[in-house]
């Protein structure tokens, strides 16, 4: 049982760092929905990189890279030239897709290098996941730059009076966003599963983009959703575990994500969204123009 | 002073006429069948159309080794292919490769097997081949070929068997078909005879991904079973190397299947890898091309070829259809060297003994054995899965090809299916 | 990007001003503008302005919608970059690049569309972009400076709560708060009292006045309403189509004066709606409470009658219920208790199309963003009250050829002035987007109208045009629901006058019964027997 | 945007024609083909004659053409599944799998007639393949309407919806195809049954009948959206839900209705893909192929936006897929080579859509002006 924990929390350490990006980066009101992308991207490099250099340190600054520089790519587009962001996000997600498939090929097979050390039983990228979750919620809501954020995400015109730079708030949380995508893949490749495959998150990144709507865009509750989805992951592959020979592991398979409709319907209902759904950000997806 | 035509330089001119002599009567009967003899000058290509990646998986990766090794045998083979063949380009690629030269096409997957036996008879110049596909009207230039692989099964499952500390041994599985059942089954017969021997009890545990090549998944199922079921060895019957990652990562035993591994692609080491088997398709391709050499009309249309069927390499290596193979090394050499200590004496030599027995075609697990059902496995359309502890087979009797091929659907009894 | 890091450079003294009034006003200007133009696609927004604003005046600028304004102001406060001219500070020549430049400096502006994040509390509104926020926030310290800041100038507000809670009047504060806690000395209020009652207009003004007497601050009131500059300002500059067009003390002008500036000539805004014999009792609303999309209970039991040929005209200050009962009688919210009655038949559980199809037509405020389809061309926006219509469809394919018929003659009709039917809509002005959707609703020939602002940000003439055909249509025996801030526009049309507050009438006043100030009053909140009413 | 002495800023364009979205279309294509080239610098061949090997494989080769003409009608149905509700306004990514549900319908009626191991006395062949149609039909729209639904009534993230959709239709097909599942084929190798001789769909010159829905599909789609009434509201409603809204469009139906229809094209894609290819004429589960493909409708749908548009949209992409999946193994490329494609397509893409809906205008910026001084005092 404890080890399906630590399995769940590894695996949902995918998802929070991933969601946490988009967090932030919805907070400030750009959506990208191309998360999956930036994390195959990411993933890929950093164990292109890791795998040709035999350091993980350079595995993992490589994924930031390519993922904070599609980040900024999605800014470009949705910020800059005010395209819509869904066209962009999913633009990301399909070219990632395309080209890292095509670039990861010859890679296929495992990282074959000496694993990370795991303090306390759980990799260190589970700490660091947990770090930032309780830095990203200090920074979203105690400090100025996280009211700026927030503002931007919320009225940019009434930001961009109170003298903040709407775009350059925009740019750089997209572009964190990114980053944090690409960490998220470099977890999956470096940590998680150390061996490349074409199209290897089978849409986790999707996943990570549900848990952002339903954390309310508070990294706490994106942290219990996570590790929630993570638990369920790990219940539907190891059924035999909790519930034995109750259904077809093939409907087991289709519990995580039937539980994440439901939970998305549930957080939709207008009973819910009267009493938590303020947190939204007014205006998120939509392009600002100054007048 | 010696004569003006030497020995030796005569020796060289009537060689020399010789073979312009051979040739011209060779090049003069080109209409008729070629004798076996001339062979090697007829030019062939061998097509292999992969259903999946060649690279990152040990399915398509050792068909892809299998054919260039006959290139390299044969300078009169070209190996041409193609990889990720879905289903609706299996015929036109097929064609495509016929229309360029090909005269053996070879479908990978069994769902090539059918587009594939549509078109036969439209080029009957050329072999059609498949990995097996039970339901198939027969063809004349279609083939159906598998190897034995449970034979190498059987030596794998009898050092596992020995290897085993916790008396658990786990196996990442795909999902219920009559391969995996057939080869799970070979395995588990020698991880039976070994515990046996050793008058130990080892649980041989199986968990199914669901897939062939699910990497994510086939990894929790393989941590699943060594931290929850205690395994300290794995063994798959998927496609991704996630399950050897996680051995080594545990630093667990792991049994490799299909391709050696660690000699041909490097993906981990001796430490981690205890044995594995290789799959060597080329010996299947070789009869092939022999018929097809022979200018058969009627090749061989059915190839289930185990260790006693053999072909010599262009290095002079006699290898068998299937054999455990590991860092390149084949027998009881093949288990790595720190893990041969801890097996037993009387186990290395059961390993060499029936090796050698099968070699020969004398001994077979499938033979030697009786087929007890577990009462689970796979329920066929007409053929329900057996009650538990029924006699499907005695010991000491023959298993026909299209039982094992086509009608073997129970996992034999005391195995643990995890649902 | 730092403001106030530029190099100090030798003071330029702002070049003499060439007032086309010629009257001069005495003192030392304090924020110069010279030459100033500006231009948007189309448009030539400021052609070669001058302003000279003195310190610790107060400056009115004065003009029509469309006159350049709001684009003037934008500029002082650095939210939009001229393409010509120079701002002068102190006779220091000056470059905003953006509103953080002029914030910097001290210029804080009040905004006519509320410039606050309604999600976040007062207090972290009035933090907000200030240089103290950079690292952690320290909101008791900001909450211990505010509330001295709210002490001073007599204002109370609960610092805690959400600025989409306040009413108009306090979200008005909030943003002279927060211009006044970021320092500023300037402060630019665009149309600041469009959406108070009167008493929080008075409150307003009163507190504007100390403003300036007590702290020295310099105030720009941008409006374009003349009671309003002659109560507190010094001085007034008047443009029109973008030109200064006087600039002069304001104990020197009267109205009249002023009026012949900002409009060019002499116009009657005077329209009186005749009065009507009362017609059949067309519309009943009975106890109608909503609620709003926060959830709250924006309309609280409503009732009144309607007969033909009548103008109901709700009074009140936005955000009191007025949108809610107009949708809800269109049949775009739910209600939440009550009915609605139509012609004697119980209405309120139909839709939108079937309250169309009765007969109901509806002109919403957002007039592009609710009323019209930015990308769609004239003739596929006629269509929006069309494509439901059996006479404009043939087994299912839609009779475009009719679609164009109709709309040239709307565009006629109405004068809607547009280059021709397949420009997009959002290429017309918003007056003529409002004839275009008045002319296409009126079409449907409906029997009761429902026109939520309908003049809202119209030019003088498109507002005469616009009211002028809200009472022909109660002529022809058609009822009006109108809903409008304009006090004025109330009182002129309506034959029962309806003041809204919270989400309740606080009367029901014939027209002869209303007054402006009764019903200013009742705006407010204040009860009829307090404000006078009969 | 500054640049030097001038601005850089995008204006949106006042009207949009029909000539300048082909020409950016084209253009698109073309700059995504000559940044493709760079994969294939790797081969010993040039990219032009990688392309050409490309193109005349997938165009002018009979068994390529087929090939094509295959996976185009494919394509055409997915880019149709996703751009109705796109038209809406609204994101079907759910293609794959509507696609499964139509196929799995799709087989349920010969498996419900015990038809797929004997003839049915119940149903004629001609009528069961119609059958199989509606119910491929059906069934998409079923799945898809599901999306529409929770959209409609609760305003639940159609991406997310339909995405978690997909993997769910996965497993489910796995349920029925695997393991004793109801449709399992003979050798439980993770295929179906395989459908009758009798029951395969009839074919005009070699080509199933499909491909003459698809056609006429397209034909009516651009009618559809030009004159009909609910093509109006759907363009309204796409541009402007509120507006619609407020012009009496049900909110509710008219989302749940694009789903609907996306869906049943997604199901016809379905019906298709597996019960009207040769070669095919069962489910397979296990092979991701499909759901890849299908995603090639979701660029082709944002590229054509429209239906005859999308024709030869359909068929550059179907040829691009194939072709380059045979020049792979013949340059002996990496694995991935179409994917890539698909990619630089989508990438290139994104930027034109955008320098399709605005203007980039490059205006001489005022006279540098100074900076504000920093001696200015606060009081």
């Amino acid at each position: 049982m404890l080890e399906l924990l630590t399995r769940s929390f590894e695996a949902s350490t995918i998802l929070v760092l991933a969601a946490l990006g988009e967090l932030i980066s919805q907070r400030a009101g750009v959506l990208n929905v191309g998360l999956e992308g930036l994390m195959l991207f990411g993933g890929t490099l950093a164990f292109i990189t890791a795998q040709s250099t035999g350091s993980y340190i350079l595995g993992v600054l490589a994924g930031l890279a390519v993922g904070g520089f599609l980040g900024l790519a999605h800014g470009f587009f949705s910020i800059t030239l005010r395209g819509d962001q869904v066209v962009s996000g999913m633009g990301l997600w399909i070219l990632s897709f395309g080209l890292t498939t095509y670039i990861g090929s010859p890679y296929t097979g495992p990282l074959g290098m000496e694993r990370i050390q795991t303090p306390f039983g759980l990799s260190p990228f589970v700490y660091l996941a947990v770090i930032l979750v309780a830095a990203a919620w200090l920074l979203v809501f105690r400090t100025g730059p996280g009211l700026a954020i927030r503002s931007s995400g919320e009225n940019p015109s009434a930001a961009e009076v109170s003298g903040i730079n709407v775009a350059a708030i925009r740019y750089l949380c997209v572009t964190f966003g990114g980053m944090l995508a690409g960490l998220s893949g470099a977890t999956y490749t470096l940590s998680y599963n150390p061996v490349w495959n074409y199209n290897f998150l089978g849409g986790w990144g999707f996943t990570s983009l549900a848990l952002v709507f339903f954390s309310m865009w508070n990294p706490w509750i994106l942290l219990a959703g996570a590790s929630m989805f993570a638990a369920m992951w790990q219940l539907s592959l190891s059924p035999e575990l909790v519930l034995p020979g109750i259904l077809s592991r093939y409907i087991w398979r289709t519990l995580p994500f039937v539980t994440t409709i439901v939970i998305l319907s549930i957080i939709s209902t207008p009973w819910f969204r009267t009493r938590w759904g303020l947190a939204r950000p007014e205006a998120l997806g939509r392009p600002y123009a100054k007048e | 002073m010696k004569p003006l035509l030497s020995q030796p330089r005569f020796a060289v001119f009537r060689g020399f006429a010789l073979v312009v002599l051979l040739t011209l009567l060779v090049g003069s009967s080109g209409r008729a069948p070629a004798p076996a003899a001339a062979g090697p000058q007829k030019p062939v290509t061998l097509a292999i159309l992969h259903f999946s990646v060649i690279k990152g998986t040990t399915w398509s990766g050792a068909h892809h080794r299998a054919a260039q090794r006959l290139a390299q045998k044969y300078p009169n083979v070209k190996y041409v292919y193609r990889e990720e063949v879905g289903p609706d380009a299996t015929v036109p690629f097929a064609k495509e490769l016929i229309d360029n030269g090909a005269n053996i096409v070879v479908g990978n997957a069994e769902f090539m097997g059918l587009p594939l036996g549509t078109i036969a008879d439209q080029y009957p110049n050329v072999y059609f081949g498949s990995v097996i596909a039970s339901d198939l009207t027969q063809k004349r230039n279609f083939i159906r070929f598998f190897p034995r692989q449970y034979q190498a099964l059987y030596l794998e499952g009898l050092i596992a068997g020995a290897l085993t500390r916790t008396g658990n041994i786990g196996i990442v599985s795909a999902f219920p078909n009559i391969q995996v059942i057939r080869r799970t089954a070979g395995f588990y017969l020698g991880v039976q005879d070994a515990a046996k021997a050793l008058g130990k009890r080892v649980n041989v545990y199986v968990k199914y991904v669901g897939d062939w090549y699910k990497p994510t998944e086939e990894r929790d199922v393989a941590r699943t079973l060594a931290s929850q079921f205690k395994v300290d060895v794995i063994t798959q019957q998927t496609d991704s190397g996630s399950p050897l990652d996680v051995a080594q990562e545990r630093r667990i035993w792991f049994v490799g299947k299909d391709m050696d591994v660690v000699g041909f692609y490097g993906w981990s080491n001796t430490n981690t890898v205890a044995v594995s088997f290789d799959t060597r398709w080329e010996v299947l391709y070789d009869r092939m091309i022999r018929d097809f050499l022979a200018g058969n009309q009627n090749p061989r249309t059915m190839l289930y070829l185990g260790m006693k069927d053999t072909m010599t390499l262009a290095d002079g290596t006699v290898e068998p259809a299937v054999d455990i193979m590991n860092n390149k090394k084949v027998g009881v050499d093949a288990i790595s060297p720190r893990a041969k200590p801890l097996i037993s004496a009387s186990i290395l030599k059961l390993v060499n003994q029936r090796r050698q027995q099968m070699m020969k075609g004398q001994w077979d697990p499938f033979f030697e054995h009786a087929f007890i059902s577990n009462g689970t496995g796979l329920a066929l359309k007409g053929t329900p899965i057996p009650a538990k502890g029924s006699v499907v087979k005695k010991a000491r009797q023959t298993p026909s090809d299209e039982f094992l091929l086509g009608k073997f659907n129970f996992d034999l009894e005391g195995m643990i299916i995890l649902k | 990007m730092k403001a106030g890091t530029g190099r100090v450079r030798r003071p330029v003294p702002a070049p003499a001003i060439h007032s086309p009034e010629g009257s001069s006003i005495p003192g030392e200007p304090i924020l110069s503008a010279r030459g100033i133009t500006k231009r948007f696609p189309g448009v030539l927004a400021l052609d070669r302005v001058d302003l000279d604003v003195r310190a610790g005046e107060i400056r009115a600028v004065l003009g029509q919608n469309g006159a350049g304004k709001t684009t003037l102001m934008n500029i002082l406060f650095g939210l939009v970059q001229p393409d010509e001219g120079q701002l002068y500070l102190r006779g220091r020549q000056v470059h905003f690049r953006s509103p953080h430049d002029a914030l910097t400096i001290g210029i804080g502006m009040v905004h006519q569309t509320r410039k606050l994040v309604a999600a976040h509390t007062v207090l972290e509104n009035l933090v907000l972009g200030n240089p103290g926020a950079r690292g952690f926030l320290n909101l008791a310290r900001a909450r211990r400076e505010i509330g001295e800041l709210c002490q001073r100038y007599g204002v109370v507000l609960e610092l805690g709560a959400r600025v989409w809670q306040l009413s108009e009047g306090e979200k008005q504060w909030v943003e002279i708060l927060k211009a006044l806690y970021r320092g500023a000395r300037i402060l630019i209020l665009d149309e600041p009292t469009s959406v108070l009652t009167p008493p929080e207009v008075k409150t307003l003004l009163t507190g504007l006045k100390a403003l300036v007497s007590d702290q020295g601050v310099t105030v720009l009131v941008v409006t374009h309403k003349l009671p309003i500059v002659m109560a507190v300002s010094h001085a007034v500059t008047v443009l029109r189509s973008g030109r200064v067009v006087a600039s002069l003390r304001t104990d020197e002008a009267t109205e009249q004066i002023l009026v012949r500036h900002m409009i060019g000539k002499d116009v009657s805004l005077r329209l009186t709606k005749a009065p009507v014999e009362p017609g059949r009792l067309l519309l009943q609303v009975e106890d109608l409470s909503a609620f709003s999309d926060k959830g709250l209970r924006a309309l609280r039991g409503v009732s009144f009658v309607l007969r033909e040929g009548e103008i109901f005209g709700v009074a009140g200050v936005t955000g009191n219920g007025q949108e809610e009962l107009a949708q809800v009688i269109a049949g775009l919210r739910p209600t939440a208790a009550g009915r609605i009655l139509f012609d004697g038949h119980d209405m309120t559980l139909r839709s939108p199309l079937a309250r169309w199809r009765l007969g109901i037509g509806y002109i919403p405020a957002e007039r592009a963003e609710v009323a019209s389809i930015a990308q769609f061309s004239l003739v596929e926006n006629t269509g929006l009250n069309f494509h439901f219509d059996r006479a404009f469809s043939t087994q299912g394919f839609f009779d475009y050829a009719r679609l164009e018929q109709l709309t040239e003659r709307i565009v006629d009709t109405y004068d809607v002035k547009a280059p021709h039917l397949h420009v997009q809509a959002q290429n017309l002005s918003g007056g003529n987007l409002q004839k275009l959707i008045l002319g296409r609703v009126l079409s449907r020939k409906p029997r009761l109208l429902i026109a939520h602002l309908p003049t809202q940000g119209l030019d003088v003439e498109a507002t005469a045009f616009v009211r002028g055909t809200l009472m022909e249509t109660c002529s022809q025996g058609a009822a009006v629901l109108l809903i409008s801030e304009d006090l004025d526009e109330i009182l002129a049309l309506s034959d029962w006058i309806a003041p809204i507050y919270e989400g309740r009438f606080a009367a029901i006043l014939s027209r002869g019964e209303a007054d402006a100030e009764t019903v200013g009053a009742m705006m407010a909140g204040l009860r009829s027997e307090e404000a006078g009413a009969p | 945007m500054r640049l030097g002495r001038y601005t850089l800023t995008l204006e949106p364009r006042p009207t949009l024609s029909p000539l300048h979205a082909v020409l950016t279309a084209i253009l698109a294509i073309f700059v995504a083909l000559a940044l493709s080239s760079v994969i294939f610098l790797r081969s010993e061949l040039g990219a032009l004659s990688a392309y050409r090997v490309i193109f005349s494989y997938a165009f002018a080769n009979p068994n390529g053409l087929f090939t094509t003409v295959h996976r185009a009608i494919f394509l055409l149905f997915c880019t149709f599944a996703f751009l109705v509700p796109l038209r809406a306004g609204l994101w079907n990514i759910g293609l794959p799998g509507q696609v499964y549900a139509g196929a799995l319908a799709a087989f349920a009626v010969p498996f419900a007639l015990q038809a797929h191991e004997a003839p049915s006395p119940l149903l004629p062949p001609g009528l069961t393949v119609l059958a199989m149609v509606l119910a491929a039909a059906v069934a998409g729209a079923a799945l898809a309407a599901f999306a529409g639904i929770l959209w409609a009534k609760l305003h639940v993230n159609e991406i997310l919806v339909t995405m978690m959709l997909n993997s769910i239709l996965f497993w489910f097909v796995s349920y029925m195809i695997k393991e004793g599942g109801p449709y399992m084929g003979a050798t439980a190798e993770g295929e179906s049954f395989l459908l009758p001789d009798a029951l395969r769909a009839p074919t005009v010159l070699g080509v199933p009948f499909t491909a003459m829905l698809a056609v006429g599909a397209a034909a009516l789609l651009d009618l559809f959206f030009a004159k009909t009434t609910l093509g109006y509201k759907i363009r309204a409603f796409g541009l402007n839900p509120a507006a619609s809204r407020y012009a009496g469009i049900n909110p509710v139906t008219l989302p749940v209705l694009v789903f609907v229809l996306g869906g049943a094209f997604a199901g016809l894609a379905g019906y298709h893909n597996f019960a009207a290819i040769p070669g095919l004429y069962k489910i397979s589960g296990n092979y991701g192929y499909y759901g890849d493909l299908a995603f090639y409708g979701i660029i082709s749908g944002l590229i054509a936006r429209g239906g005859a548009a999308a024709i030869p949209v359909v068929l550059l992409f179907a040829g691009l897929s194939l072709g380059a999946r045979l020049v792979q193994g013949q340059l002996h490329l990496p694995f991935g080579v179409d994917y890539a494609l698909l990619g630089l397509l989508m990438m290139t893409f994104v930027p034109f859509l955008i320098l399709y809906r605005f203007r980039i205008a490059l205006r001489l910026a005022p006279k540098a002006l100074p900076q504000i001084s920093a001696d200015v005092p606060k009081a």
